[in-house]
């Protein structure tokens, strides 16, 4: 069943209520109230219980809380690891070599690869292909689930080369690795994803017959982290926004809040108290110009398909997203495998004085925040982590609401089709529930 | 390298378990036929022994044989349901094939008891081995004397093969062969009550010249031995039969090692039947 | 016994060649502290100079885990899965190793062959090395720390190069057709051997031999060494899959997911697992951590005809490779009211 | 002993994967298994939220594969009909068996103080509830280890319940996996904090072979095995603090009710 509505409604007068929003990470529902006329408030319900990171890592020691920290999150556990470490290191006053970078970089794009790939291959393509699931699909289709479960594949094997496995690395250390990959599995990561050239432009070439819909189309502000090397990637410093804004990420307390809503154990984030989208799509708004060249041929083709004012474009924007990170992992994988320097010793930390740090980057799914403070012994005193997901729950919300509201003004009364294409709305912003939940500051 | 062609040690015969019988809650006897007519033909045990059942997919299971040694091609296990693989065996229809491994161990060194009287004293699942013990007096019953079982088990219900041998209590008499059933803990059971001690002087044996074969939990030799000795039986002939986690079945795989550094032994190899001097200078046996 | 002698240079054109004739193992440096035996990939990377591997060599032979079976459950059938003939060649075995091979020989092939140790054993080729002791080093207590058998070729340490005791038939065939690398002995390299030999009995820290070790360890069940160092146990088995000796197994069924086919594998069991002992049923034979620790004790030194001692070769490595750093000899030692060699 | 019993044949159990607080992570590990086409084709998913629309809450399912702790009221009423709904219970993953992560605050703060420093006064509808294992509040069938699962455990559950028996719980640590493997021992080389030897094994010794100490995410070795006191006498040795020792393992092992009296053995009761 697609969803569960309380009531089968034949008019639009009663309200609507999804349990549990199936193929996205996390427990949520969707609620739609009605006064009668029409749709007043249309709630993202997040029911996905709290894990309150921040609170139970205080007064532990740090090494052990960067291996707690990535446990918020399955799909995008290799973010959460490199930027809470990246934090920590920020707060010890740590600065690893240029290879740890690199390596983290890479790692980083298996997270992205592997999660684009489950996004839009196993739990949107089926919405815009018509399936409740991608075993159903598959059986039709078998050429689009190959293409992407080799994609999950080399994402997941790039992680686990680097870091041990694809779900919660522990290789990522404070410092640098425990053990650094091999000339040779670099090189077969290498020829891996030069193989896999073709099979990251399916998901686009699948989705490019489908239009965005208009009822969601509207003006919105995107934030995104400019790359550090000025190309394309998830690692910088400094945040820019669509209305000419930019700012430090070390200062993001100023300009991004978290409050608590009644309804979610996820807190709504705002960005100088406007909603706004942060992922893909405003990675592309924003620095699109920076992306590898067969990517940036394909975005041009197809660039209706990317509008920065309609979410559904997101899905389009990881598709595009997807071709980049083939192609510059198979750069990185490549020198790498030339320049790694395999006896390279990872830099442990030497905790004299307390510390605060903090780091941004671009999770998959958009704009990740992480403020570590210690003390002096290495324990944390203080963190903060805003994950994408909490900071665009505020604009899904609007979203739905427009959807919601446009389907009653034209007339759409069969609550199937009405819990359907909202859930649609909601999957183009792959959110990530558990991510969204336990997050704050802590006071 | 000529030797490759021998079978291998753990070679495995397809059996077809023939008939089911529900002997307690958790005790059936299973009656298996080799399906190979040549492996049926040759195949031989000595009570005490025991063969590994397998279940493919599920592993393999040590059981002792309880049935006579007489029957050529056919044999059959008691199996208590108490793990993987028997819970299993339970649950198989007759006409299922099963893989069997063995017999192995050294069993009861039955012609050293020829012309001597018979005693058995079993408790629990001890019953089984000693069924076959029993059956093989009984198939050469002019190769003994007097003969004596006791049965114990906790409660009257527990008891294994109650019915068979009750059934055969009358002729028993006529044959000298007592045969004594009782049980430890339940005030219920229309019979003798109390542990299998108690009832020893029921044995209707000569001491001097008795053989003795005991089944039971390691607590039951100890008291046991103490009295057959102050009794005046021959320690040269009292067995027990010991059990061990078993895996390999010939000594290979180290699971079922008992004893000290002096006396080292493998349950399945060495044993499981083993005599009264080793149980009682080997620390560790029971 | 045929003796010959081969120089530094010439012996990595040596290896060079075994190389070709099959797989080639040696002793390799894998951390700060600790060696083991590694496919030779560069002979320049072959240790000469080690005292113990992490893995004992019967893994060559006895694999870590291996397929004994397949099975189709439609077929009811067990289809047994025999090792391919590889041609293994192990160099750099020390004494006590070879003697613990000796022992795994005794247990896995003399009276009931086991047909999967035995396909591999038959193509292996053993190429001993000799070795100063260290501090762990117990092989002399055990009266072996010179071995007569167990090897096709050994190599003994010379001040340029070494001398090459032929061992068996395929060690002969190893040397003749590579006379180019050998030469003769001469009474100098004698010399040298014998104050090698000198040299080494030396370096142990225990002299004599611990034959009544075992009456010992059983009059003194009750020792309270028991107790103490049982306390510190991990129970985590290392001390077993280190040794060259310890064979437990354990074979499970590993069924594959489309429900009907599968294997059936064996794989290094320890006797410092709960499970060990454990019956069906949940009675265990060795119930508590101290039994089972206890039971080591015992069986390493219950007395093995194959060595004229001990299943115990005094490698070392159950102490070298302890976490919990319990001292497997002293602990003996305390049992057995040994006394070190002052020096 | 629950096993599927017609499953001796020919059998395609229905099987649901369900969630209650966690990262999604064995789900996510369930789902990406390279055999998972061939589970699909063996089994039939009655509910898989993550993966399909075609899900219910609860579905009558033969086994049912539960990842997450007890964190919520929602939780708990969701485990009370899954049970009702299953015929076999498994516990998948970290905090399913043991708790997870976020039981690292175990008996230091309570829910509602958590709850506070997180969200502070504002009001949430939902009520939250300290997390704890599943099997606090269900009868559990079998576990699965590890945060997450390791594919091959994975694949052996399902299997054996495809054969009509069942997973045996691993009962020997993850060092003994260490050895075999052939990796040199970090601990007794550097003295480097790992778990390897209370956790239970069956990850092959992951993390060490990457030089990594194990950090304990498959959990404390079963039936009484894991020996923290003789750990903490090694890790007192190298110069470990207690309080380092045990939080360290505790961020897996927070509901082992022995783990205190065990180091306060070694360290003295209040250091």
């Amino acid at each position: 069943m697609m969803a569960k509505s309380k009531k089968a409604a034949k008019s639009l007068k009663h309200p609507l209520s999804i349990d549990h929003i199936a193929r996205i990470e996390g427990k949520a529902g969707i609620e739609v109230e009605y006064d009668g006329s029409e749709v007043k408030v249309v709630k993202m319900n997040v029911y996905e219980g709290p894990r309150y990171f921040e609170a139970i890592t205080i007064d532990k020691p740090v090494e052990e809380a960067v291996a707690v920290f990535p446990r918020v999150c399955s799909f995008c556990a290799a973010a959460h690891k490199i930027t809470a470490v990246q934090a920590a290191e920020n707060a010890i006053g740590l600065k690893p070599t240029e290879q740890t970078h690199k390596l983290r970089e890479l790692l980083y794009i298996g997270d992205f690869i592997e999660s684009h790939a489950l996004h839009l291959f196993l739990l949107a393509l089926p919405d815009y292909l018509g399936y409740p699931d991608a075993f159903q699909m598959g059986q039709d289709h078998k050429d689009i689930l190959t293409a992407g479960l080799q994609l999950k594949d080399i994402g997941a094997d790039i992680q686990t080369t680097i870091g041990s496995r694809y779900i919660h690395q522990e290789n990522v250390l404070i410092g640098g690795f425990g053990k650094l990959p091999t000339k040779k599995s670099l090189e077969t990561l290498a020829a891996r994803l030069k193989r896999l050239y073709n099979a990251s432009e399916e998901a686009l070439e699948n989705l490019v017959s489908y239009r965005n819909w208009p009822e969601v189309d509207a003006d919105r502000i995107h934030l995104a982290l400019k790359p550090y090397d000025n190309t394309y990637t998830m690692l910088g410093d400094t945040v820019v926004a669509s209305d000419g804004d930019k700012f430090k990420a070390d200062a993001y307390k100023i300009r991004i809040n978290e409050s608590v809503v009644g309804h979610s154990f996820a807190k709504h984030g705002s960005y100088n108290d406007q909603c706004f989208m942060t992922g893909a799509l405003s990675r592309y708004t924003l620095f699109g110009e920076g992306l590898s060249s067969r990517a940036k041929e394909l975005a041009n083709m197809y660039e209706s398909h990317l509008d920065p004012n309609n979410p559904m474009s997101n899905n389009f924007a990881q598709a595009v997203e997807l071709v980049h990170f083939v192609h510059r992992a198979e750069e990185i994988a490549k020198s790498l495998s030339t320049e790694i320097k395999p006896y390279e010793k990872r830099i442990k930390p030497k905790i004299t004085k307390a510390g605060t740090g903090v780091s941004m980057s671009e999770a998959p799914r958009g704009l990740l925040a992480y403020t570590v403070g210690i003390d002096k012994a290495g324990r944390v005193v203080e963190n903060d982590i805003i994950t994408p997901t909490a900071m665009f729950m505020p604009i899904v919300e609007a979203d739905l609401k427009r959807m919601a509201s446009a389907l009653s003004e034209q007339g759409v009364s069969d609550t199937k089709i009405i819990a359907q294409k909202l859930e649609t709305v909601v999957r183009s912003y792959d959110p990530c529930v558990s991510c969204s939940v336990h997050v704050a500051d802590i006071q | 390298m000529s030797k490759e062609q021998e079978p291998s040690i753990y070679e495995t015969h397809k059996c077809r378990l023939l008939r089911k019988y529900q002997l307690t809650d958790l005790e059936s006897l299973f009656l298996f036929r080799f399906e190979d007519p040549g492996v049926a033909q040759d195949w031989r045990f000595m009570p005490g022994q025991f063969v590994e059942v397998s279940l493919l997919g599920l592993g393999e299971v040590p059981i002792s044989i309880c049935s006579s040694a007489r029957r050529v091609g056919f044999f059959e296990l008691c199996i208590r349901n108490a793990g993987r693989v028997t819970s299993a065996i339970h649950q198989l229809q007759p006409g299922s094939l099963v893989g069997i491994r063995g017999p192995y161990g050294n069993g009861f060194p039955m012609e050293q008891f020829h012309g001597r009287d018979l005693l058995c004293v079993a408790a629990g699942l001890g019953m089984a081995p000693l069924r076959s013990v029993f059956l093989y007096a009984l198939d050469n019953r002019w190769l003994f004397g007097n003969i004596t079982i006791i049965n114990s088990a906790k409660f009257g219900n527990e008891l294994l093969f109650q019915k068979e041998l009750e059934a055969m209590k009358d002729i028993a008499t006529a044959e000298n062969i007592s045969i004594v059933q009782t049980a430890t803990r339940d005030p219920d059971f229309e019979g003798l009550h109390g542990r299998a001690t108690v009832h020893m002087d029921k044995a209707n044996v000569d001491p001097k010249n008795c053989a003795v074969a005991m089944c039971g939990p390691p607590a039951m030799y100890r008291g046991m031995f103490d009295y057959l000795v102050e009794k005046g039986y021959d320690p040269r002939y009292i067995f027990v039969t010991l059990e061990r986690r078993m895996k390999c079945g010939v000594g290979k795989c180290g699971h079922c090692n008992i004893g000290t550094a002096t006396s080292w032994k493998y349950a399945c190899k060495d044993g499981p039947v083993f005599d009264y001097y080793a149980i009682t200078s080997i620390p560790g046996l029971i | 016994m045929r003796y010959v002698k081969i120089s530094p240079e010439n012996t990595y054109e040596f290896l060079s060649r075994l190389k070709g004739m099959g797989t080639l193992y040696a002793p390799s440096k894998i951390s700060e502290q600790f060696y083991d035996f590694q496919e030779v990939d560069d002979v320049k990377d072959v240790e000469f100079d080690y005292h113990r591997t992490i893995r004992p060599p019967r893994r060559f032979f006895y694999p870590v885990e291996e397929t004994m079976f397949t099975f189709d459950t439609h077929k009811v059938e067990l289809k047994e899965k025999l090792p391919r003939k590889e041609r293994v060649i192990l160099f750099g075995v020390h004494n006590c190793d070879i003697v613990a091979l000796r022992i795994m020989d005794a247990e896995f092939l003399d009276e009931q062959p086991d047909p999967y140790y035995q396909i591999r054993r038959q193509n292996g080729i053993i190429i001993g090395l000799s070795c100063m002791p260290d501090e762990y080093c117990f092989c002399n207590v055990r009266r072996i720390e010179f071995v007569d058998a167990g090897f096709d070729l050994f190599f003994h340490e010379l001040p340029d190069g070494f001398l090459v005791r032929v061992g068996t038939v395929t060690g002969h065939k190893l040397i003749d057709p590579n006379m180019d690398l050998f030469s003769e002995v001469s009474k100098k390299d004698v010399d040298n051997i014998s104050e090698f030999e000198r040299k080494k009995a030396d370096a142990f820290k225990v002299k004599g031999n611990w034959d009544d070790l075992r009456y010992l360890l059983e009059l003194r069940m009750d020792h309270p060494m028991y107790e103490r160092e049982a306390d510190k146990c991990l129970g985590c088995g290392n001390c077993t899959l280190t040794c060259p000796t310890c064979r437990c197994y354990d074979v499970k069924d590993k069924p594959s997911i489309d429900g009907r086919t599968g294997e059936r594998i064996r794989f290094w069991d320890s006797c410092q697992f709960r499970t060990h002992g454990l019956v069906a049923g949940g009675h265990n034979f060795r119930e508590t951590k101290q039994d089972r620790f206890y039971n080591r004790y015992q069986c390493k030194n219950a007395y093995c005809p194959e060595t004229t001692t001990a299943y115990c070769v005094g490698c070392g490595r159950c102490t070298y490779f302890c976490p919990a750093d319990i001292q497997f000899r002293s602990n003996l030692m305390e049992i057995g009211g040994y006394q070190e060699v002052k020096k | 002993m629950v096993t599927l019993a017609e499953c001796l044949g020919d059998c395609k159990p229905k099987i649901g994967v369900y969630a209650l607080t966690s990262c999604y992570g064995c789900q996510l590990m369930l789902a990406t298994v390279q055999k998972i086409l061939d589970i699909a084709k063996n089994v039939s998913f009655e509910s898989f939220y993550m993966l399909s629309s075609e899900s219910r809450m609860p579905a009558d399912v033969d086994i049912a594969f539960v990842e997450g702790s007890v964190s919520t009221e929602k939780d708990l009423e969701e485990l009370m009909e899954i049970r009702k709904h299953s015929r076999i219970v498994v516990a998948m993953g970290a905090c399913a068996v043991n708790g997870g992560v976020q039981s690292w605050s175990e008996g230091e703060k309570t829910c509602d103080e958590l709850h506070k420093a997180v969200y502070g006064d504002e009001k949430i509808d939902m009520k939250p509830l300290q997390a704890t294992p599943i099997d606090k509040h269900v009868e559990v069938d079998y576990y699965i280890h590890g945060c997450p699962p390791e594919e091959d455990e994975l694949m052996y559950s399902i299997s054996t319940f495809l054969f009509g028996t069942f997973p045996e719980r691993v009962d020997y640590p993850v060092c003994a996996e260490c050895r075999l493997k052939g990796n040199p021992c970090i601990l007794i080389e550097r003295g480097a904090p790992c778990l390897g030897p209370v956790t239970t094994a069956g990850c092959d010794a992951r993390c060490i072979s990457f030089d990594t100490p194990c950090v304990g995410c498959r959990g404390p070795v079963p039936f009484d095995t894991a020996w923290f006191d003789s750990l903490a006498m090694v890790f007192k040795k190298k110069g470990l603090s207690k309080d380092y020792v045990r939080d360290r393992m505790r961020i897996f092992g927070a509901h082992e009710d022995k783990l205190d009296e065990m180091l306060d053995k070694i360290y003295g009761g209040n250091e």
